[in-house]
């Protein structure tokens, strides 16, 4: 239980999703049952770069996190995966960062940003108590390097921040960006960790591994794809927000029976994902409960709106009366998850009061009769080759297979639920120029996180300008195509709103996605730690109020 | 008793030992004597019950799936109601309960993750297993036959290439190698069966190549060369059919160690895919449901076991009927 | 000397061989000769042949009987299977109804085989365990397109009959059958393609002496209605004796005598062939025991004694023409120079060796130098010095060390020349085919057939 | 004469095995006394090495002594009574399986193997298994073994004993090991030694020397030996007495002059007429006919009747214990043939039986055996 | 021969394996479908930075030039650059290569430890009770797939009995001060100890099982030997000749089966460690599959190989040392 309900500040970082890749990282955090894909961690051994000098824990207690994956980077300008995430946020501090919910307060800023030229410019007071880990000061040079690096020097992550024409550093501890079109999320874009310009600047690679922050923890050690240790920094800055633990240890373990077992014996004390099918172990845990919050993602079914049978969207709306979603869902994400209408997460959908009892009505029940009957005038023949391809990870294809179960049902010989490998599974949906064939797919499942705007969302899922980047849908909506674009060039909120509804109903209605579900960001957590809860932004691990008494 | 035992102790290849019955006058070698053995033997007798029994339920799944009933084959691959809301997951064996509910007759073993029947899909991953053991096996049989046989009668530069070929083959450790050959060639079972078949060939062709190496010295060999038999006739008419008793037994041995390494490709994710119910990818699927329901992964891996050891005490009986030394 | 080949041999004889080598390759695969040491340059290639057989020469007449004794090890078993090419010689010829068998390969020797067979040691693993007796008989008539099927069996079936087997056991497995009725399935085998000439090898040394009489008088008896020729390789001196017309002794690859079998066992001229005749126990326990013993064991083959390869246990080696002993301080010379060898003793003091090894007689002038010198070095533990100095200077300059013996000399009993490979005889040759200082090794050709 | 050293009496030693019981060694009876050198000879599969292994109380699993007495100096080394059931059961006196493995094996009755290559263990030097030996039966500190050892090695004619100590079985020729064994009999100092075809496996050249040794070593330190051998030459040169076996039993019995001079078994003399010698050209050897039956079902009366020459009816119907057949005042000579008139069984009346007929290859099959199925 | 020059020409005839392995894994590598820079650089990336990319991992030479680059680079100890870590390979391998070979060590130890006695009682009292369990056991252990052994030992042992942990691996020569609850060296090695025993089960069962197989039969053989029947002829105690003349014997076939199953073993230990989510070298080679990462697959595969004939040469060194019948000079 949080003592204080209001923390004034905290340290803030979400992993904007807006990179080819994010889903890819995104698979690891659902947690799939399978046991081969992703990359290795799990051992204590090895030794990592060394990174930190001052810090002191003292006899403050040790905080045991088991991720579900191991970090891959410490750069926050090259980072571009939630592991990393959850760990940089205690490393750094954001320019913005996040509430506990989705609102945003400014950290390393000292106020809102003050926007101008119709929302095309941005400027950014620093606060001027703001330090580095080695002394030196946060400035508007600083702020302005952590905006501009990541497109300057074309990392994964630059599509969060490519909207910036150009920054500049006004003063001291000013920071100014014109961007190329008005963006209304820039705010939430500008929840980055501000990193040392000058110590980057001089050796970039260095910096990944051995990172010099203005957050509240130093690196102690880490190990890519591994473990990493943080310390508490005892001469932060913000000394107010100075959090109680000394010490936090994050050990990826990435099979989910394995996370509940050491949680179980108290090997650690949080560990990340609890699956539907273990709630009840954990929670039959008596020294042990679960926080969980919805969030910021969306996971569906697309359509191969290009070639194919599927490009018809009477053969789409025939799959959906196929099979039920509803009881998918319920079967298979539960409680790990609720069943979600459209691409929005619930806190954007609230935030933004879209119409999700008006979008609820699209789906159909199942209707097998129904599917026949669309099925039989679109003309497909019973023996057409169906491939669906999900990625490895158990919900997802769970869904896929509830598919094809139906488009069995509904008289299909040949239908085939085909678990790809994720290399293999983006290079598939991601073909450059739409499916060369029917035959590469007719339908996927995938997942999308992101930061907490429409726009990380719908753009990148449903725009024809990420077509066979992160869209594979290949769609012909070019009309709400263009209003999903309008959306991210306005800053009128009320504007943005009503194109989104439209853009959304009519992508619905069509049938491009078959939306699924989203998943809550669910912790496990012993009783020895207090104060810790889950956050809808799934790289956030905020641990200003944490205690742990052994 | 034969009567000369100076040369008793001459350990040729089949076991013409010094006791046994006067009045057989059949050879002691060859499948008839070898079935006659195998029935003499408990435990030859257990592995070919376990084996015959394991066949008999691949054939009969295999069968089943392609002629009789497709709903089986159904519900085994996919959901076994048509209707979601009666999908009942996890459920365990009959007579337990679980989190998610009490076993039911319908499904004796229970369900999967999914509400599969855990039986039938155990019996369907019977037969994954069974092809894939024997054919793997054949594959590796197959080849190590060619290349020990060639190798062996002919010696020389052939014998050093091809030796040092397999020698190479043989270092990789084997399950790395297969690995790496599905990861360059293909993910699914066929390559998988493949590759294991391949990471056979070394075993066999060392067996073979030995076999005929020794044989090629022994003075019957040596006796139809200096009669002027051509050497095909040698090899097809004393070296081959000589070579059988190891090779069957080392056949028998090498399908349950297939069984085990495609298992334990499956898991990896190298194998069978979802949803065909490979006993590997089942445990593999079964990974994340083990603390609710832990007979989803204790069924697939006792059926291993036990099909395993089948073929094991089999080759184990085979080696024992087919040894003149412990059947004295 | 390279005279090899038919000119001067008995043209009338079945088999000729000349000079016949077959050494092996001691090592196999890659890198198996390459040896690294410790020293510059690290790695050498190390040839260690074993010399199996090496340059032997005969002739066998139509016909007859040609013993081969010798201990084992000595190469009997390849030299048998080099003649009939089994294996393939390194070097030399085997003249066999004119064809030199040494050239030949593929499907000219196949075809070959069929005039001649083998019998081999062991009658249990010369029978395919797999097939019938019947089978295995007819197999060379099948390989040799002999009859047709019914032909063949009724041969078969005949031929069990003549070797002393019910023909109604054509369909039995060979382990069926007793240690001796094998040995008789493999004569019939032999038999089956009508051959000229058998070689056997051992064929009866795994046999019960009871069984061994009856094998060794049905070969008899099939010899002589076949009109065979056998070449009969044996190490049980009774037996050659019993079956052989003539008689070669073979020691560390080299025939060193070969006469007529009463000459050879009455009057042989070689010391190695009279210490075989002396060991042999007789069964009689009025005999007296055995007479002589040999000492010492065979040297390797992989690198024999030079000249004389017996030379080393001989119990007659020549005394060097340098020095000037009594027959017995050689005697005693060359017993002390063995000793020190094999380190029999543990003595070290000069005096008490000398008692021991020189008691009746001691060698004078400059060989009692080096003999003081090399007591000496045992005085002071130096065992390598002193042998090295009492091989170096007395073993190794004897005749026996520096030329390869090859005599022929006239036979007492019997009509042939008899050949003895011993310095020793080179006072009553006849003609002789020593080449000095040829210490290699190599090309020591044996003139062992008379031209009558 | 004094107590014979060691006295066999009606041993059998049968074989159960699946086929039936093998009746290996049935019903010998021996002596030997001190100092002497007792041949054991027969051809492969008559039950020589089964009867030695009986004497040490070795013979291995399905094989076990049913009956007989061993006496050895004084004790029982096997001996059966009838108890109240009428079960047979060991007598009190008889030497538990303790004491014939601390008082006999090795220490009052070594063995030397026939095969000098797999006798010696391969992973242990030569000496120290000589060493071991002498530890255990001599009850020598390990240094004391060590000098007796290598005293023994030198003794047995082995070049450079102190080197050769530690050298490994391998390292050995035959003949070298065959007296490494021979040296390990004598170094335990027993009072008897039985040799199980020790020089089969060798050279007749090395034979001589091993043959030559171990008179030499006999004289030396008094020990009596059975030798045991199928080779007549062997037993003409070293044995004082001769036991003949033929399938499971003695045959014959008799000092070694008698027995090549006076031969009383028709299977002993057509065993040295069989023979080729080396000592003279025989033209016509006179074999044996058939093969030697199986044990598992022998034949019945006179075991040999099925291959003697001079075999009648009543061979068939009556089986001979072996009497005693020599004269007066000489040495003990006994046979087990009816055609002395000791045993008037009426063999002269009998008529032939042809061996040919049943001899011959025929009788080579071993299809008389019974399997038991 | 001495055994340093053995050792040496054993080594020297390995090269040629390891040649083959090399040219095997290069090949097999370059077979794999799919673009390892797309994997590094997104689907969309430049043009100039794919070729700058290629150029510097040298993916844009014809195959045969990078395969005798690879081969000249292997042979100096340049292993290449991962692609995905953007890492010496090398440096990876070497820093995951300890925790294999620990876990491999520690499985070998257990499987001897506990399968020779159980193989030479089950020699002894052949077809007795304790024979048949032996053989049972084995017999089990040589059909169970390991990786299932190791989730039944997490649930059973780390879940419901909470006795070990369900994974991980502590290094016994680890600092103390990064090791948990550990603040001396024996305490690390007790943390050490405590995180391999599940594994070291799981991954030496097999072995344990195929060791006590070979050594049963190979104590029988042994046991039935001529040396065996002259010891006891010789008066030497039953325990004696069981312990020492013919068990010494005995274990030369055991050696040989245990250089065999190094080859199994090491497979296992990929399984292992991915249950056990252990970050040795069997995670690394499917991490590198996984994000196709040519020259860590290569460099994994052939270090795999290298383990394996280091691990053959050591076992016919012992075997040599063993018995004393191997000469140096021969094969």
């Amino acid at each position: 239980m949080r003592r204080q309900h209001t923390q004034r500040i905290s340290r803030r970082k979400v992993l904007a999703g807006g990179a080819a890749g994010t889903s890819l990282l995104l698979a690891g955090c659902t947690g799939g049952g399978d046991g081969g894909d992703g990359g290795g961690n799990g051992s204590d051994g090895g030794n990592g770069s060394d990174g930190g000098d001052g810090g002191d824990g003292g006899s403050a207690p040790t905080l045991y996190f088991s991720q579900v994956k191991g970090p891959l980077d410490m750069d926050p300008v090259v980072m571009n995966d939630v592991p990393s995430a959850q760990i940089t946020g205690q490393l750094f501090d954001g320019i913005y960062e996040y509430t506990d919910g989705v609102g945003i307060e400014p950290k390393i800023a000292a106020e809102e940003p003050t926007v101008e030229r119709d929302g095309t410019r941005f400027i950014v007071p620093i606060r001027e108590d703001a330090e580095f880990q080695n002394g030196d000061p946060v400035t508007a040079e600083d702020v302005v390097h952590t905006m501009l690096a990541p497109v300057e020097e074309q990392t994964e992550n630059a599509p969060e921040v490519n909207m910036i024409d150009s920054g500049e550093a006004i003063d001291e501890y000013t920071a100014q960006f014109d961007l190329s079109y008005p963006y209304g999320a820039f705010t939430i874009a500008m929840v980055r960790s501000v990193v040392n310009a000058s110590v980057r600047q001089e050796d970039t690679e260095a910096y990944n591994q051995d990172p010099v922050g203005s957050g509240p923890f130093q690196l102690v050690e880490w190990e890519p794809e591994d473990y990493a240790t943080v310390e508490r920094w005892d001469d932060y800055w913000d000394s107010d927000n100075l959090p109680e633990i000394g010490r936090i240890e994050f050990d990826p373990i990435e099979e989910q029976t394995t996370r509940v077992t050491e949680l179980e014996t108290g090997n650690v004390d949080i560990i990340e994902t609890i699956p539907p099918q273990l709630y009840e172990t954990v929670e039959g845990n008596q020294n042990a409960s679960i926080t969980e919050s919805p969030g910021v993602g969306y996971f569906y079914l697309a359509f191969n709106c290009a070639n194919g049978p599927t490009s018809d969207p009477l053969v789409r709306e025939a799959v959906d009366y196929c099979f039920s979603m509803q009881q998918a869902v319920e079967n298979f994400v539960e409680p790990s998850g609720v069943r979600q209408y459209s691409p929005y997460p619930s806190s954007i959908s609230e935030e933004w009061d879209f119409p999700v009892d008006e979008w609820s009505n699209i789906p159909h029940d199942q209707d097998i009769e129904e599917a026949q009957a669309l099925f039989d005038e679109a003309g497909i023949p019973m023996d057409y080759n169906w491939r669906i391809i999900v990625p490895p990870d158990d919900m997802r294809e769970q869904i896929g297979i509830s598919i094809g179960d139906g488009l069995q049902n509904a008289g299909f010989e040949n239908v085939q639920v085909q678990r790809l490998d994720w290399g293999t599974f983006t290079e598939t949906y991601q073909s450059d120029d739409g499916p060369n064939s029917e035959d590469d797919y007719n339908m996927y499942t995938l997942g999308w996180s992101g930061s907490p705007d429409p726009d990380a969302f719908v753009y990148n899922l449903l725009s024809q300008e990420t077509d066979g980047v992160t869209n594979g849908t290949f769609h012909g909506y070019d009309e709400a195509s263009e209003m999903l674009t309008q959306a991210r060039e306005s800053a009128d909120r009320e504007e943005r709103r009503q194109l989104y509804i439209d853009a959304t109903t009519t992508l619905l209605e069509g049938r491009v996605h078959l939306p699924a579900y989203n998943l809550n960001n669910s912790y496990g957590v012993r009783d020895v730690v207090e104060g810790f809860s889950s956050h809808p932004i799934s790289s956030e691990v905020q641990v200003d109020d944490v205690t742990v008494s052994r | 008793m034969s009567i000369n035992s100076a040369t008793s102790d001459d350990d040729t290849p089949d076991g013409d030992d010094e006791s046994g019955g006067p009045d057989e006058v059949e050879a002691r070698v060859g499948l008839r004597y070898t079935l006659k053995q195998v029935r003499q033997d408990t435990t030859a007798r257990i592995g070919t019950y376990i084996v015959g029994l394991m066949t008999f339920v691949a054939v009969f799944a295999a069968f089943d799936y392609y002629i009789l009933d497709y709903a089986i084959a159904e519900a085994v691959l996919y959901n076994p109601e048509t209707d979601p809301d009666q999908v009942r997951r996890l459920l365990p064996p009959v007579g337990m309960e679980n989190q998610f509910g009490q076993g039911v007759l319908e499904h004796p073993l229970g369900t999967d993750h999914r509400g599969r029947d855990l039986l039938s899909r155990t019996i369907y991953g019977t037969r994954i297993a069974m092809t894939v053991g024997f054919l793997a096996t054949a594959i590796g049989l197959g080849g190590g036959t060619v290349i020990g046989a060639v190798s062996g009668y002919y010696g020389g530069w052939i014998d050093d290439v091809l030796q040092r070929v397999t020698e190479t083959i043989y270092a990789i450790p084997f399950l790395v190698l297969v690995i790496a050959f599905m990861t360059a060639f293909g993910r699914d079972l066929t390559f998988a069966m493949i590759g294991v078949g391949i990471t056979a060939i070394p075993v066999f062709n060392r067996l073979i190549r030995s076999r005929v190496v020794s044989i090629r010295e022994e003075d019957y060999v040596e006796a139809a060369r200096a009669a002027g038999v051509k050497d095909r006739n040698i090899i097809f008419r004393h070296i081959i059919p000589n070579s059988f008793a190891p090779v069957l037994v080392q056949a028998t041995l090498q399908v349950g160690v297939s069984i085990l390494i495609v298992a334990g490709l499956s898991f990896l994710g190298f194998g069978a895919q979802p949803p065909t119910p490979s006993w590997g990818q089942m445990l593999s699927a079964s990974r994340g449901y083990m603390l609710p329901a832990p007979t989803f992964s204790i069924f697939p891996g006792i059926a291993i076991l036990i099909t395993v050891i089948g073929f094991n005490i089999l080759g184990d009986g085979l080696q024992d009927a087919l040894d003149p030394r412990i059947n004295n | 000397m390279s005279e090899v080949g038919p000119p001067e041999s008995d043209p009338e004889a079945l088999l000729q061989v000349r000079n016949l080598q077959k050494h092996f390759d001691n090592e196999s695969g890659l890198l198996a000769g390459v040896e690294l040491d410790d020293e510059f340059p690290y790695v050498s290639r190390s040839s260690s042949d074993v010399r199996a057989v090496d340059g032997v020469s005969f002739d066998i007449k139509e016909g007859e009987t040609l013993g081969l004794v010798g201990e084992s090890g000595c190469g009997k078993s390849t030299l048998a299977r080099t003649v009939l090419r089994l294996l393939e010689p390194t070097d030399g010829s085997v003249y066999f109804q004119g064809e030199d068998l040494a050239s030949l390969s593929g499907e000219p020797l196949r075809r070959m085989r069929k005039d001649m067979q083998m019998i081999f040691q062991d009658p249990q693993s010369s029978l395919d365990p797999r097939m019938k007796v019947g089978p295995i008989v007819e197999e060379p008539m099948k390989a040799h397109d002999m009859l047709d099927e019914e032909g063949r069996e009724a041969r078969a079936k005949e031929l069990l009959e003549k070797v002393g087997l019910d023909p109604q056991h054509y369909n039995r497995y060979p382990h069926a059958f007793s240690g001796g009725q094998r040995q008789r399935v493999n004569l019939a085998r032999a038999l089956s393609v009508n051959p000229d000439f058998i070689v056997c090898d051992e064929p009866v040394s795994a046999l019960d002496v009871s069984i061994q009489a009856q094998v060794l008088n049905t070969m008899e008896e099939l010899q002589e209605e076949f009109d065979l020729t056998y070449l009969f390789i044996a190490h049980d001196l009774s037996v050659i004796r019993h079956i052989s017309d003539r008689v070669a002794v073979m020691y560390l690859g080299e025939i060193v005598e070969l006469a007529d079998k009463e000459e050879l066992f009455e009057n042989p001229k070689h010391p190695y062939t009279k210490a075989l005749l002396d060991a042999i126990p007789v069964p009689d326990p009025r005999s007296g025991g055995r007479k002589a013993l040999l000492s010492g064991d065979v040297p390797s083959p992989i690198d024999p004694p030079s000249g004389c390869r017996f030379r080393t246990r001989c119990p007659k080696v020549i005394q060097p023409e340098a020095y000037d002993m009594t027959d017995e301080a050689w005697r005693n010379v060359v017993e002390f120079q063995r000793a020190v060898e094999r380190r029999a003793f543990e003595e070290t003091d000069p005096e008490a060796l000398r008692d021991r090894y020189f008691d009746e007689a001691t060698p004078s002038g400059d060989a009692e130098t080096l003999l003081d010198e090399a007591l000496g070095h045992i005085e002071r533990d130096e065992f390598e010095d002193a042998e090295r100095l009492l091989t170096e200077r007395f073993a190794d300059e004897s005749v026996c060390a520096t030329a390869n013996p090859a005599y022929e000399l006239g036979s007492e009993l019997g009509d042939d020349r008899h050949y003895a490979a011993c310095h020793l005889r080179r006072d009553e040759a006849v003609a002789s085919a020593v080449d000095e200082r040829s210490l290699d090794g190599a090309a020591r050709p044996g003139r062992s057939e008379a031209d009558d | 004469m004094s107590e014979p050293l060691l006295s066999v009496r009606d041993l059998k030693t049968q074989f159960f095995t699946e086929d039936g019981t093998v009746r290996a060694v049935d019903g010998i009876s021996f002596d030997v006394n001190e100092g002497e050198i007792v041949g054991l000879v027969g051809e492969s599969g008559a039950g020589k090495s089964v009867a030695t292994s009986s004497i040490l109380r070795l013979v291995d699993s399905p094989g076990e002594i049913v009956g007989g007495e061993i006496e050895f100096k004084g004790e029982t080394i096997f001996g059966l009574e009838a108890d109240d059931d009428g079960e047979l059961r060991p007598r009190d006196e008889m030497l538990t399986e303790e004491e014939m493995r601390k008082q006999i094996r090795g220490r009052e009755i070594a063995i030397i193997f026939q095969d000098p290559m797999e006798s010696l263990n391969p992973v242990f030097t030569v000496g120290g298994q000589l060493r071991e030996f002498i530890e255990i039966n001599r009850g020598l500190d390990p240094d004391e073994a060590k000098a007796e050892a290598i005293d023994m090695l030198r003794e047995v004619g082995i070049p450079a004993p102190e080197s050769r100590y530690d050298e490994y079985p391998h390292q050995f020729s035959g003949g070298m090991r065959q007296r490494v064994l021979i040296a390990m009999a004598l170094a335990c100092q027993p009072d008897l030694i039985i040799a199980d075809e020790p020089t089969t496996a060798l050279d007749v050249t090395v034979e001589g020397e091993i043959l030559e040794m171990v008179t030499d070593l006999q004289e030396k330190y008094g020990t009596s030996f059975i030798w045991v051998t199928h080779d007549m030459s062997v037993v003409a040169e070293i044995c004082d007495r001769v036991n003949v076996m033929y399938l499971g039993e003695i045959i014959e019995q008799a000092e070694v002059d008698d027995l090549f001079y006076d031969t009383k078994h028709p299977y002993t003399s057509a065993l040295l007429d069989s023979m080729p010698r080396p000592d003279r050209t025989v033209d016509e050897l006179r074999p044996i006919e058939g093969v030697m039956p199986e044990a598992i079902d022998p034949p019945s009366g006179c075991r040999f009747h099925s291959r003697c020459p001079e075999a009648r009816e009543v061979c068939r119907e009556v089986h001979p214990e072996p009497r005693d057949l020599s004269e007066e005042g000489e040495a003990l000579h006994t046979a087990a043939c009816v055609k002395h008139d000791a045993f008037d069984v009426g063999y002269d009346e009998s008529p032939p039986i042809d061996t040919q007929a049943t001899g011959g290859f025929s009788a080579g099959f071993t299809e008389t055996g019974g399997e038991a199925e | 021969m001495s055994l340093l020059r053995y050792t040496l020409r054993r080594f020297a005839q390995a090269i040629p394996v390891l040649i083959g392995i090399v040219t095997i894994t290069f090949f097999l590598a370059n077979q794999i479908p799919g673009d390892p820079v797309e994997i590094m650089l997104g689907p969309t990336p430049a043009q100039e930075q794919v070729e700058a990319i290629r150029a510097r991992y040298g993916l844009d030479r014809p195959i045969y030039v990078r395969y005798f680059t690879y081969l000249s680079g292997v042979a100096t100890g340049d292993l290449g650059l991962s692609i995905y870590y953007d890492r010496p390979v090398l440096e990876m391998i070497m820093l995951r290569l300890p925790v294999t070979l620990l876990l491999m060590l520690s499985a070998f130890a257990f499987a001897i430890v506990t399968a020779i006695p159980l193989g030479v009682i089950s020699a002894k009292r052949r077809n007795e009770p304790a024979d048949h369990v032996s053989r049972i056991v084995s017999l089990i252990g040589v059909s169970t797939p390991s990786f299932w052994i190791g989730l039944v030992l997490i649930i059973v042992f780390a879940f419901y009995l909470g006795w070990f942990p369900a994974r991980g691996l502590v290094l016994p020569w680890a600092n103390p001060a990064d090791v948990r609850g550990a603040a001396t060296q024996l305490e690390v090695l007790r943390q050490s100890a405590h995180h391999l025993f599940l594994p070291m089960i799981a991954l030496g069962t097999l072995q344990m099982a195929q060791i006590t197989r070979i050594e049963r039969s190979s104590m029988v053989d042994s046991l039935q030997g001529e040396y065996v029947k002259l010891a006891r002829a010789y008066g030497v105690p039953e325990s004696t000749i069981v312990r020492k003349h013919a068990f010494q014997v005995a274990q030369l076939p055991v050696i040989t089966i245990i250089g065999l199953g190094l080859s199994t073993a090491l497979g296992g230990a990929v399984l292992t460690e991915t249950v056990f989510e252990i970050q040795g070298m069997g995670r690394l080679i499917i991490t590198a599959i996984n994000n196709q990462d040519y020259e860590l697959i290569m460099g994994t595969t052939l270090v795999f190989g290298v383990v394996y004939v280091v691990g053959v040469i050591l076992t016919d060194i012992t075997y040599s040392y063993l018995d004393p019948r191997v000469t140096y000079g021969e094969d």
